[in-house]
């Protein structure tokens, strides 16, 4: 590992990771809580020359939306949304997410906020992308508790997207829908397949010879940190402070 | 009877196992309104959250006045999870009924249209569907052995949400938050809280008229500046995340939760 | 490709045999672009009226232009009925599809949320659903031995309208015709004149926002001021009451109304 | 008749007939080419207490919708509109409606607009108020031809409206649904109870000593041709020429 390499905070691999992900597309929606897409889905409009229009779906001041919340699911359900992120408390090795309930959902042992679009958007948009911050046999399990949204459908059911890769700080898999199945393409630098194998609770593809995964490079690390973090702050004012050093802005009232 | 009132008056509306329907943190949640509901004590709430919640929600749960949540989240985002939504279905204390944001919508507007259901694509192959028998698949009578789900209209005893401005007939300008005008066609009742009150006619002009819900459809404004707080109000505030982080912290315990009620419900916020 | 562009080339969207989709008189009906369409002559339109028209499905169906015409009604209110359509129909020139207002309303939003098909209470009962073998009558999974009626959605392949304002990005401002958000989300494209063009971006000022389509669904946008004449626009002028009386009178035949089209459409008319 | 009385036009009887039958609605809404039950809404929001919303349908102008055209009937099906009027080119003695054709559908001898909303509205507003102007055997007929919307539906159709009375140039109509058939209510002045079964082509209760209709009350004309008269013509002009004489405007753009 170089020393650029090693100033090169894990979040950043992966914001570069979703970047290459989402390509040529022409509308990126972000949902809740996912400042790593809406990171590299800034990027993209100030790297790609498609300039991609980008909606973060909870941040009205940051999204084209004129019709209320409804209209990405409406214009997913249109197909004008390209690219989409869930993450999950768990994910399978089918591509199940679980957004839901560990245990049985009538005596769950947890509970977590809940679906939100997945059981839709999962079927609706073209390109879903998975990330996930932990990556262990607890988070990558072999099969979801609860799937809030299934990885594949049989084919009589209405279906034109689903999930394509998984970003984690380990490694990329993508995904083989014919196969619902994961494939290792990469490890991200300072990390081994072994790493991956011993982490990872569902079966995978493991082809000969991964590749690392490329750094990011300079400049989109240079305008990451120059231009994307400060409306990050805006928005994920912790994710910005962890990542970036951004000190969260004081409450806009003082606890009484 | 004058359409602005005073916010308890104006919360009449909203009885003992109202089937209550509520806006997601950014389309402007009626917080000062929830605060003055958990004072009055109100019980046995069907509260439905378009599409999702946070401290609201929590609020609500915490404290004891929902029966029945329908909702596709409940959280905090990146800041953390909502610790008393979690005991709550955890301990089984309230029946959940699980849901995905955009069945929550198509639920609202079938209402808003008069149907007594409303379809949707997706959601086959999801457990949510196990929890939810009053969603049904039929087999697409336009397609062939084409299942979709279909769900029953959600028409709420009473819509509560906060918006930017009110005027003296009622009329309520949402700007963007078009949702709200679904709520507000598919609730028998409206309540809304206002930051501010506007000296004319939202409906004489043709650029503020576009984005206002006119008067008929709502039942009761109540002034109440800052009144989405701590959540954000577009262009006006944003969430106040150390206040969530305190709570979140906070209200990991009962005790907890229960003197942050003392602190910031019962004891009234000075401005 | 920028959005804004001369008429005949932003209308280029719509080829032969396209499903276009357009607005009642009321919306903004884009005259000046209809007069260009017949022009160019485009043929075997199948024409939605969302939900009914008046010299716009006209002028379309007397000049050839409509193969299909799918709509709850065409006619000049209390000035007379459509000379041209009433032959057509009489003639059995085009394939007529009879609707109610609803039922377009209903069968278009279907395609806005990606649904397969909308719902309406009603029609059990009329003839129309006679001649709608494409409506199907379900028993309401929800309810007992109660039927209602299924529309197939409508996905139009272009959406043809006129706006007050657009900017150069593409945004359109249409105040409170919101029907035209639902024809732009359902169409897969959408082509729009305006009375004049935003210099500045539409999406920047909340107030003005909320009206405001995003150019995301806008394929071109042309200028056309006064686009509307002779029909009305919202704000800015009537309609010329004594133009569509004496185009009743004239097209009563079809050689009066070829005279009309040479007046009126091939010869440019002069501002 | 009176002086007075001689001086009223039939559609000012008409109009007053009609702001007695909206008595007591909150919301009226009116729909294409009404100019008469537009001219009793105005009336009822400066005469009755209630002084009801009045929506219409075609004039963004003079309506309260700010959700499109669509709102008319979303509101309809919310059970918010008390009144909505509707004509045929023929009315049957059922209470059925024909907006469309007489003749067969697909070979038809005369055509019409169109059914508009009339198929949904008729089952949905509670109080629809049926007027002719052309009171005839051609127009009031046994069946008719086409069924643009039907009178009364089978108890298990979901149906919370439907037409309440019908109102003609000879009188005034009220209909009972449980037994789909008109009563006569009233004749006008000036016409006679034979006259209305001369000319009425379906079969209709009539009761002894049938009254005549009152003439509008002197505040109701005056209000009538001093404020309402004005409102209408800027959206009937052609109405309002016959009916209170107010010219024409020129057209817009000269024909060129």
């Amino acid at each position: 590992m170089s020393a650029v390499e090693a100033d090169i905070k894990p979040e950043e691999v992966l914001i570069d990771v979703v970047l290459r992900l989402i390509a040529g597309a022409r509308h990126v929606a972000v949902g809740a809580n996912s400042p790593i897409p809406a990171a590299a889905a800034f990027l993209a409009q100030l790297l790609s020359p498609e300039a991609p229009n980008v909606s973060l779906q909870q941040s009205p001041e940051h999204n084209l939306w004129t019709d209320g919340g409804r209209e990405l699911f409406d214009s997913a359900g249109q197909g004008r949304i390209d690219a989409f992120f869930f993450s999950g408390a768990q994910i399978d090795g089918s591509g199940n997410i679980n957004l839901n309930v560990i245990g049985d959902h009538t005596h769950p042992k947890a509970r977590f906020a809940g679906a939100y679009g997945s059981a839709y958007l999962y079927f609706m948009v073209p390109r879903i992308i998975l990330f996930r911050l932990e990556h262990s046999r607890r988070t990558l399990v072999e099969r979801v508790d609860f799937i809030s949204a299934p990885g594949t459908s049989p084919p009589n059911v209405f279906r034109r997207g689903g999930p394509v890769a998984l970003v984690t700080p380990l490694c990329h898999f993508s995904f083989d829908k014919s196969r619902a199945r994961f494939r290792l393409e990469s490890v991200h630098p300072g990390h081994s397949v072994e790493e991956v194998l011993d982490s990872t609770g569902f079966a995978f593809d493991l082809p000969a010879g991964v590749p690392a995964t490329p750094a990011p490079p300079p400049e989109t690390l240079a305008l990451l940190r120059s231009r994307v973090a400060p409306r990050l702050a805006a928005i994920y004012p912790k994710f910005a402070e962890k990542v970036f050093g951004i000190p969260m802005p004081a409450g806009a009232v003082p606890m009484g | 009877m004058a359409k602005i009132r005073e916010l308890d008056a104006a919360l009449s509306a909203i009885a003992d196992g109202s089937k209550l329907a509520v806006p997601a943190d950014y389309a402007g949640v009626a917080m000062e309104a929830t605060r003055a509901l958990i004072r009055r004590g109100v019980r046995g709430l069907h509260l439905v959250t378009l599409p999702a919640s946070s401290l609201q929600a929590e609020l609500l749960v915490g404290a004891g006045c929902v029966a029945t949540l329908e909702t596709s989240a409940v959280g905090f985002g990146e800041l953390g999870a909502a610790p008393r939504f979690t005991a709550a279905v955890l301990a089984g204390t309230i029946a959940l009924k699980d849901a995905t944001c955009p069945a929550i919508h198509s639920a609202l507007r079938a209402a808003e249209m008069g149907n007594p259901f409303g379809a949707l694509r997706g959601i086959i192959g999801s457990d949510l569907l196990k929890q939810r028998p009053d969603w049904k698949v039929i087999d697409n009578p336009f397609g062939e052995n084409d299942p979709i789900v279909l769900l029953p209209a959600i028409r709420p005893d009473v819509a509560l949400f906060h918006a930017r401005l009110a005027d003296r007939n009622g009329n309520v300008w949402v700007g963007r938050q078009r949702d709200l005008f679904t709520l507000a066609h598919a609730a028998e009742k409206s309540v809304v809280t206002v930051e501010a009150l506007h000296d004319g006619d939202l409906l004489a002009d043709e650029v503020i008229a576009a984005a206002t819900i006119p008067a008929f459809y709502i039942d009761a404004v109540a002034l109440a500046p800052r009144g989405a707080w701590p959540l954000k109000m577009l262009g006006l505030y944003g969430e106040d995340a150390q206040h969530l982080l305190d709570y979140i912290a906070l209200a990991a315990t009962e005790e907890g939760f229960a003197r942050y009620l003392d602190r910031h419900v019962h004891r009234r916020r000075a401005a």
